[in-house]
């Protein structure tokens, strides 16, 4: 309709704005779309497993790219072509009616059929590899809870878990863990992109997923299940560290939990045993012998038993993570010189330490006074921390007591 | 001035707001005794209720008060029509046609619903006394007997021609008979049958219900093979048949079901359960 | 009781006394006439089309601001949760409801609007087969979308995501009544989905005009009568699930709680047994819209029509088969991934046959630029788009990165908006003048055209983007850190945009309407030129559609009454439009004639659902109106005996005139 | 395609009439209704089984008095069900009766067959009703565990589906005894006799699925 408009704007000054603009257009995609600063990008694989799909899904992309290119070229030259002319008469300038081509027809069904047959083979032998377990691959059990992931290593094959953490997956670099996946209550999905698809959780099955890290280092997952209220904030890390730390790693996790000492600490052992002990796991408390109300779970609870997920986060080496309450928060903080590292290089509580770091008391401390305000939960239908009401006292001395567990 | 069917529905309506009222302070809760309440204090407030339609003041179970008073106005307003516009009043509907003659309203005919409403009593004052059942199906019979015994009492004044008073009566009624009575039918035959195979043994219940197929077959055979039995024999013969059928229910549900094994979870979601097949 | 008569079970043959029909019920049957009431009775396919639109255009505008609701809150990140718009209990209502609403409460019955008004002008019928059914259909739809909705202000919408895994949705871990709005309000708008896809595929098979084979059936009507096979076997598969659920949720039974033996898988397989066969039935139609107005705006007819057709069936046929490739992640075990993989694959050979047929009937055709084949074109080419993603999901191992990340939330955008909503679109352009009498103003249906499709690519094209780069749905907010910031920003804009295009519709509507009342302009029977026999009657049709039902004896029956061929094979008229079309004068034409009671019947089933969740009482009344409403319909004779005692025109009806196509729904059945 | 230009005119008048009763198929409108809707049922029901076949293996926490956990399938009575199956199949031989006997016009029998029809299929219930009572009794409630939910379930959407059958049949027999059910209306009968069988034949597949296989 606007062909005069056009006409009257010099043709080649409308063409150098419009290279500009492409050419702004193209770089801001371009940055826009890389990986760098985007921990949870599909694009840039750092494990066997997740290679395996990129390579299966990198040609797929170009090949879908390049009927995309044909078919939308097709429309617009048919649509520019074939357009009706303002000189056509009508009933003089009419097409030819072609009813159809059985030939042309058969060739665009069969083409299509043999690219799929192509991609099909490949992906056939994709599904097949990832399953593919080696022998001296690490298993760890990983149990999906509203809304937090809890994960557990058998050492010596007794059936009982002998290390109990949440939400930071320790793993050593290089070698290939064999998880088995579960969910307390409701269909979660784990999912560390770097290193693997997902994997729903589902109560009631067991699932197994392989992830292998090549190199050291922090990778972030997200649960991608709708698990309700808190699902955006379900969020989890796998630390890949080399094979001694990670043997170093395990000898601090199962040793028992440091004892309080100081009067501040006590108290908060006491408050901990008497409030936080009902859901919360300190190995060696026994509240049931100590005479405390465990409406809690049992130490380690008979999973599946109940829909509700009344268990919360084993605490006794709190402090060897470097996040809390589904990865949402930083244990550590930055102290203001900004020596310390930040969370995504994640460090081990020793680099914290020797890094100056201190807990991040801000964050820990709103946590205690109420969590439901930090993270959306349900504490009366039993998911979630409620609010415990507790004092500005016995927030310091819980505070006191949790930092030292290191 | 008041036509007959107008007066009839006043009365109603005023039985109702009386009803209601009692109702209403009947079920009140009265921590110190109802008659305490009613010579205390808490009289106003317990009579403000009913009075000002539960505005202000105490009202025990709303849902049944609403329910009456909701019939009283019905019925009250139903009065008001009748009166406004004088229907079935021989006079003026005399007046209307410009007829000479006032015509004589014939005396409505025989109604059974005073007898089965009578029924109805006895089967509530037997229910009272020995089984909740009974009382409340004698409750659902006066229920329905009221029902019906209201329209018809309507209907039968609603204009001067009986013919038309018919139709009108069947008109609002029998979308709601027919169904009802098709759907009572089932529940009775089934409930019947099913509690008189719970009160034998399996296998006997077994026999039974081979044997009953087996009569309705046979029946319907040798019906469909004497065409000239009487009428009367064959309406004779299903009374009984019905008749055995639900007399044999009762008789089995009051004589207890055979033993189970019963083990004890479970059981109450159950019995929920089973009410609301025998409903479907 | 039923052998006491006069004369019992005499031997000879006899035929029962015949007494007159008398309609029992406490309403006297309504007569056509005019106004609200003419609407609220009607059983006229044509009316009941119209309020379809209406009400889906109407659900379009809710459905559409909670989708621009969510757009706003994940313009930006948040460090906290009481930085956000919405809370994530309300995101979760949200987005629960927004594709709940979209699907069910807008594409189907804006599908069901054009099906219900052209079918049976498209195939030279009266009406549909079971036109009070038909009445019974809609209004159910209504009530049921209404029930649905009126969760907002009940104690919260349902909140498990529109396929509701379990057992989120379970009383522990969704313990306000919106999941059983959820379940009981599907299950009304599923049996209104279920006799309307009954009666609709009846009217196709069984209606059509003399001569129409199968074979010279209009294209739409062929893609909604493979959509009403869908329906019908896909709907009672979901009815099971959600009665499984409303058990559980209700009466304390455990299908979906696996603690107690149930299985969450078994709520999944049953989803999406319906849930993938459903999203063809949302694309189906549209297809079908778009076969029809290439060809009228290309002057040529459809490329390859029998290619079209079976591709139709192949692609509702294939969709059974394909359920699984939504639960690629979900743990069914490599053999049956690869399995589905496959299977999901190979229905890009049907589709793409589709698409490339379109793509020839343009090819050498003469195209004119109205503003339906602006949205038919757009269709083809965003469609492809979302079907092109489409297929790099059912590449399992790849879909496990994918899944439940924004990328498949813009491949089912591109193929649920840029093929579903798009088609409906052309539709709406292509069929207005046919059901208004007026065409919709061109030019501002360009700028509809031009800023939606802008819009929908800026709000949707992102998403993949995000996909790729890690954000998943579904979740209420996300941080900084993740680097999701700038999409989600333009795809708010463009959402915003995109409102903005719908918005342009909705002011199209009213400026066409004000310049048509204003200047009216006669369209005449065939204002584009077109090819099937909807358009050989007035603009808009007479009640009685036809004067005479036409015999058939081509595919595009009208067109070629209008065109032939030369020798070059060009084409040539040979007739005047004039003189092909119908004059839409015939009077006295029996008719199927209005009645109350399937909107008695339809009012009914909301409060039994009412009933189940707040209070049984609720479930009395409503059981008591579907009673009623059941018993009067059974006892009302289809046609009114009175109607044409009326004045109707010179040729009244003799006695045995009841047309065929409306006689007896058979009392004890309907 | 040329010959299409030789388009026939517009107006058929004479056969108008006779083109608005013809159907397409020669099966009338209703008929072919209860088939299409008859075979939606298929998939009610198979989904229903279907749940059963995935459930009836798995018993919850109710448990016998030896403490053993209680499965529906152990609870069975098949010589009962078998005799009540039996039951819902005569009356299937009953309605082919009741329309053949509508179709000759002989109203009375009509009446009688469709009367027995609703007999047969309310001892059914009753048999039914019987069953779940005594399930009941057993310590197997509807929510006792999922196979007995699935059982019930299954079995209930049956027996309300043959419920709503001898609803039909009576309305039948209503509609006869007003007068208004000639024999020239015989489909309607036929249409609900179609209904009826085919409830017959789903329970004759539950019954084998459920009750035989073990
Ligand atoms: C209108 C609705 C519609 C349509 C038509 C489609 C069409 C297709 N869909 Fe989509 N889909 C949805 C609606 C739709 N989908 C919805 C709503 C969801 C998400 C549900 C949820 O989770 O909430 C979904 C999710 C979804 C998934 C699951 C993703 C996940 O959650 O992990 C998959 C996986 O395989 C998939 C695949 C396909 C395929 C292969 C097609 C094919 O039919 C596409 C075929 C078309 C083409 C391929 C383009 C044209 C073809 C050519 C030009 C020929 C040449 C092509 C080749 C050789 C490749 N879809
Ligand atoms: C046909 C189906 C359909 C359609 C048309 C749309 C349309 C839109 N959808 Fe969505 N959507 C779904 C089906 C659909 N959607 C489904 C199935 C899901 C999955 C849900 C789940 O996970 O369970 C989903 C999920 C979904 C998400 C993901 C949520 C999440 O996972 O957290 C988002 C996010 O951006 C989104 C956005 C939008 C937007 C911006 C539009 C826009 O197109 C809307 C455009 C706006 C309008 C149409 C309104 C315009 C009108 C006006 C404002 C004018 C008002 C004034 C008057 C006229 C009076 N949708
Ligand atoms: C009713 C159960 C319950 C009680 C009591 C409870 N918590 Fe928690 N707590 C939880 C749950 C559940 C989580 C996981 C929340 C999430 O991340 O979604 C949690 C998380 C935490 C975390 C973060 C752990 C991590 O690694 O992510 C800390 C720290 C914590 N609680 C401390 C306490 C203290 C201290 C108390 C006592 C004052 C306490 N909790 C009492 C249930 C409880
Ligand atoms: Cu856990 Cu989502
Ligand atoms: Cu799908």
């Amino acid at each position: 309709m606007t062909r005069q408009g056009e006409m009257s704007y010099p043709r080649h000054k409308r063409n150098r704005w419009l290279a500009l603009g492409l050419g702004g257009l193209v770089l801001l995609l371009i940055t826009a779309c890389s990986n760098s600063g985007r921990p949870l990008t599909t694009l840039d694989p750092q494990g066997p497993e997740s290679t395996k799909i990129q390579d299966l899904a990198g040609p797929v992309f170009i090949v879908a790219g390049v009927i995309f290119i044909c078919v939308e070229f097709g429309v617009l030259f048919i649509v520019s072509r074939f357009r009706r002319r303002n000189t056509d008469v009508d009933g003089v300038d009419e097409p030819e009616q072609v009813h159809g081509n059985f030939r042309l027809e058969i060739v665009w069904t069969l083409i299509p059929t043999l690219i799929l047959c192509g991609i099909a083979v490949f992906t056939a032998q994709t599904i097949f590899a990832l399953e593919e377990v080696q022998e001296d691959a690490l298993p760890v059990e990983v149990i999906g809870q509203q809304w937090w992931w809890e994960f557990r290593y058998d050492f010596d094959d007794d059936g009982e878990p002998d290390i109990i953490s949440a939400n930071q997956l320790v793993i050593p670099a290089g070698r290939q863990i064999d998880l088995s996946i579960r969910s307390n209550d409701v269909i979660h999905s784990f999912w560390i992109p770097a290193l693997n698809g997902k994997k729903d959780a589902v109560p009631g099955r067991t699932h197994s997923l392989l992830i292998q890290a090549n190199e050291p280092g922090v990778y972030e997952g997200q649960c991608t299940e709708f698990c309700g209220i808190s699902h955006g904030y379900m969020q989890m890390q796998v630390r890949a560290v080399p094979a001694a730390e990670f043997e170093a790693w395990k000898q601090n996790q199962l040793a028992p939990p440091v004892e309080p000492t100081s009067s501040a600490e006590l108290a908060g052992y006491e408050i901990f045993k008497a409030q936080c002990a009902r859901c919360h796991q300190v190995n060696g408390i026994d509240t049931e012998a100590e005479g405390y109300s465990n409406t809690g779970p049992t130490p380690d609870p008979d999973y599946g038993a109940d829909q509700v997920a009344n268990n919360a986060p084993n605490l006794t080496h709190l402090m060897s993570r470097s996040t809390f309450a589904g990865s949402m928060f930083d244990l550590y903080a930055d102290t203001g010189d900004g020596v310390c590292p930040v969370v995504s290089d994640s460090p081990t509580a020793e680099e914290q330490h020797s890094a100056g770091c201190t807990p991040n008391l801000v964050d820990l401390e709103s946590w205690l006074r109420d969590p439901p305000a930090m993270k959306p939960m349900a504490p009366d239908g039993n998911r979630g921390m409620p609010n415990l009401g507790l004092s500005e006292e016995q927030v310091s001395a819980l505070i006191a007591y949790l930092t030292i567990l290191e | 001035m008041f036509t007959t069917g107008s007066k009839f529905f006043y009365g109603l309506a005023i039985l109702g707001f009386i009803a209601a009222g009692f109702y209403a302070v009947l079920t009140a809760s009265h921590p110190e005794g109802i008659w305490d309440t009613l010579t205390g204090e808490g009289i106003i407030d317990v009579l403000i209720g009913p009075l000002t339609l539960g505005y202000k003041g105490t009202v025990g179970d709303q849902l049944g008060f609403s329910v009456l008073v909701g019939f009283a106005a019905t019925c009250a307003s139903l009065g008001f029509f009748h009166t406004a516009f004088r229907d079935a009043d021989p006079e003026s509907v005399a007046e209307l046609v410009h007829a000479e003659t006032v015509p004589v309203s014939e005396p409505t005919g025989l109604s059974p619903w005073p007898i089965v409403g009578a029924f109805g009593v006895a089967v509530l004052l037997i229910g009272w006394a020995a089984s909740e059942v009974l009382f409340v199906a004698g409750m659902v019979a006066l229920v329905l007997v009221g029902i019906e015994w209201v329209v018809q009492a309507w209907s039968d004044r609603a204009t001067g021609d009986p013919e038309v008073n018919r139709t009108i009566r069947n008109r609002v009624m029998v979308p709601i008979e027919i169904p009802l009575a098709i759907v009572i039918g089932i529940g009775v035959v089934v409930l019947s049958v099913s509690r008189v195979l719970l009160a034998v043994s399996a296998t006997a219940a077994a026999i039974i219900a081979i044997v009953v197929a087996t009569l309705v077959l046979i029946v319907a055979f040798t019906l469909a093979s004497f065409p000239k039995l009487r009428q009367g024999i064959i309406a004779s013969a299903l009374l009984v048949a019905g008749v055995i059928i639900v007399g044999a229910g009762i008789g089995s549900a009051l004589s207890g079901e055979r033993d189970f094994e019963t083990n004890d979870s479970g059981q109450e979601e159950g019995m929920a359960v089973v009410d609301h097949v025998a409903d479907s | 009781m039923a052998v006491t008569e006069e004369r019992p079970l005499e031997l000879e043959a006899s035929e029962a006394p015949e007494v007159v029909e008398e309609p029992m019920g406490v309403f006297t049957r309504p007569r056509g006439g005019r106004g609200w009431r003419s609407w609220v009775t009607t059983v006229d396919h044509k009316k009941i089309g119209v309020m379809y639109g209406a009400v889906a255009l109407f659900f379009l505008v809710v459905g559409g601001v909670e989708g621009l609701l969510i757009r706003v809150q994940l313009a930006t990140p948040s460090s906290s949760p009481d930085e956000l718009l919405m809370s994530a209990e309300t995101y979760n209502q949200m987005f629960t409801m927004h594709a709940v609403t979209m699907i069910f409460l807008v594409v189907m019955p804006l599908a069901a609007a054009f099906a219900n008004y052209l079918l049976p002008l498209q195939i030279g019928a009266r009406d549909v087969a079971f036109p009070r059914l038909n009445a019974l259909s809609f209004w159910l739809f209504l009530f049921g979308g209404l029930f649905l909705n009126s969760s907002w202000l009940l104690g919260g919408g349902p909140d498990g995501g529109w396929f509701m895994y379990a057992p989120n949705s379970s009383v522990v871990f969704s313990p306000s009544h919106g999941v059983d709005f959820f379940a009981l309000g599907l299950i009304i708008a599923g049996v209104a989905s279920l006799i309307s896809a009954i009666n609709l595929a009846i009217t196709v098979i069984n209606m059509r005009a003399p001569g129409m084979t199968l074979m010279k059936m209009p294209m739409f009507t062929w893609m909604v009568l493979v959509t009403q096979l869908l329906l019908i076997f896909a709907l009672p598969v979901i009815t099971v699930a959600l009665f499984l659920l409303m058990f559980d949720r209700l009466f304390g039974a455990n299908f979906f709680n696996p603690s107690a033996g149930g299985d969450a898988l078994l709520w999944e397989h049953l989803f999406w047994i319906f849930g993938h066969p459903e999203v063809y039935i949302i694309v189906l139609p549209a297809f079908g819209i778009v076969s029809e107005v290439v060809p009228t705006f290309s002057r040529k007819p459809i490329f390859g029509y029998p290619f079209m057709v079976f591709s139709g069936i192949a692609i509702g046929f294939m969709g059974w088969g394909v359920w699984a490739h939504h639960m690629f992640a979900s743990g069914i075990g490599p053999v049956s991934v690869a399995a589905f993989s496959f299977a999901t694959m190979f229905i890009a050979v049907p589709t793409g046959v589709k698409i490339l047929n379109w793509l020839a009937t343009m090819y050498g055709g003469r195209l004119r630029f109205t503003t339906p084949m602006l949205f038919a074109i757009g269709l083809v080419a965003m469609f492809t788009i979302g079907g092109l993603s489409g297929v790099t999901h059912s590449i399992a191992p790849a879909d496990t990165q994918q899944t439940d990340t924004y990328y498949i939330v813009g491949h089912f955008h591109y193929v649920l908006f840029g093929g579903g909503v798009m088609g409906l679109f052309a539709g709406l352009y292509f069929w207005w003048p046919k059901v208004f009498g007026y065409k919709l103003s061109e030019a501002w249906g360009k700028w509809n055209f031009w800023v939606m499709l802008i819009g929908f690519n800026l709000t949707f094209g992102p998403m993949h983007i995000l996909g790729l780069q890690g954000m998943s749905r579904r979740i209420a907010t996300y941080s900084e850190g993740y680097g999701f910031n700038f999409w989600n920003m333009v795809a708010t804009i463009g959402s915003f945009i995109l409102a903005v295009g719908v918005l342009l519709f909705f002011i199209n509507i009213w400026v066409s309407a004000l310049r048509q009342r204003r200047h009216p302009v006669d369209v005449g029977p065939d204002p584009w030129d077109a090819r099937s026999l909807e358009w050989m009657i007035p603009s808009p049709p007479p009640e009685h559609n036809f004067d005479e039902i036409p015999t058939v004896t081509e595919l595009d029956e009208f067109w070629y009454r209008k065109y032939g061929h030369d020798e070059q094979g060009r084409l040539v008229r040979i007739a005047k439009t004039e003189d092909v079309v119908q004059k839409g004068d015939r009077a006295g034409v029996h008719l199927p004639s209005p009645s109350y009671w399937p909107i008695v019947l339809a009012f009914g089933l909301p409060w039994i659902a009412y009933g189940l969740i707040f209070n049984l009482w609720f479930a009395v009344f409503g059981a008591a109106c579907v009673i009623a409403g059941a018993f009067g319909w059974a006892m009302e004779p289809p046609d009114d005996p009175e109607a044409h005692r009326h004045p109707a025109g010179p040729e009244a009806d003799a006695p045995e005139g009841k047309s065929a196509d409306v006689e007896g729904e058979g009392a004890p059945v309907g | 395609m040329a010959e299409a230009a030789a388009m026939p005119s517009v107006t058929v008048t004479a056969s108008a009439r006779d083109a608005e009763h013809r159907t397409a198929t020669g099966l009338s409108n209703e008929k072919l209704a209860m088939w299409v809707f008859l075979a939606s049922e298929c998939l009610l029901f198979g989904g229903l089984i279907s749940t059963y076949l995935l459930y009836k293996n798995r018993p919850g926490e109710v448990v016998d008095l030896a403490g053993n956990p209680v499965k529906v399938s152990e609870l069975f009575d098949i010589p009962f069900t078998s005799v009540s199956s039996f039951v819902l199949l005569m009356s299937s031989m009953t309605m082919v009766l009741a329309l053949a006997a509508i179709r000759r016009g002989d109203h009375s029998r009509f009446r009688l067959w469709i009367v027995s029809t609703a007999a047969f299929g309310m001892l059914f219930i009753s048999g039914q009703v019987y069953e779940f009572t005594a399930f009941v009794r057993e310590g197997l409630g509807f929510t006792s565990n999922v196979s007995s939910s699935a059982f019930y379930t299954l079995t209930g959407f049956h027996g309300a589906h043959v419920t709503i059958g001898i609803i039909m049949l009576f309305s039948l027999l209503a509609l006869s005894l007003r007068g208004v059910l000639p024999s020239r209306k015989s489909e309607t009968v036929e249409i609900v006799g179609l209904y009826w069988h085919f409830v017959d034949i789903v329970w004759i597949v539950i019954f084998t699925v459920v009750y035989l296989i073990p």
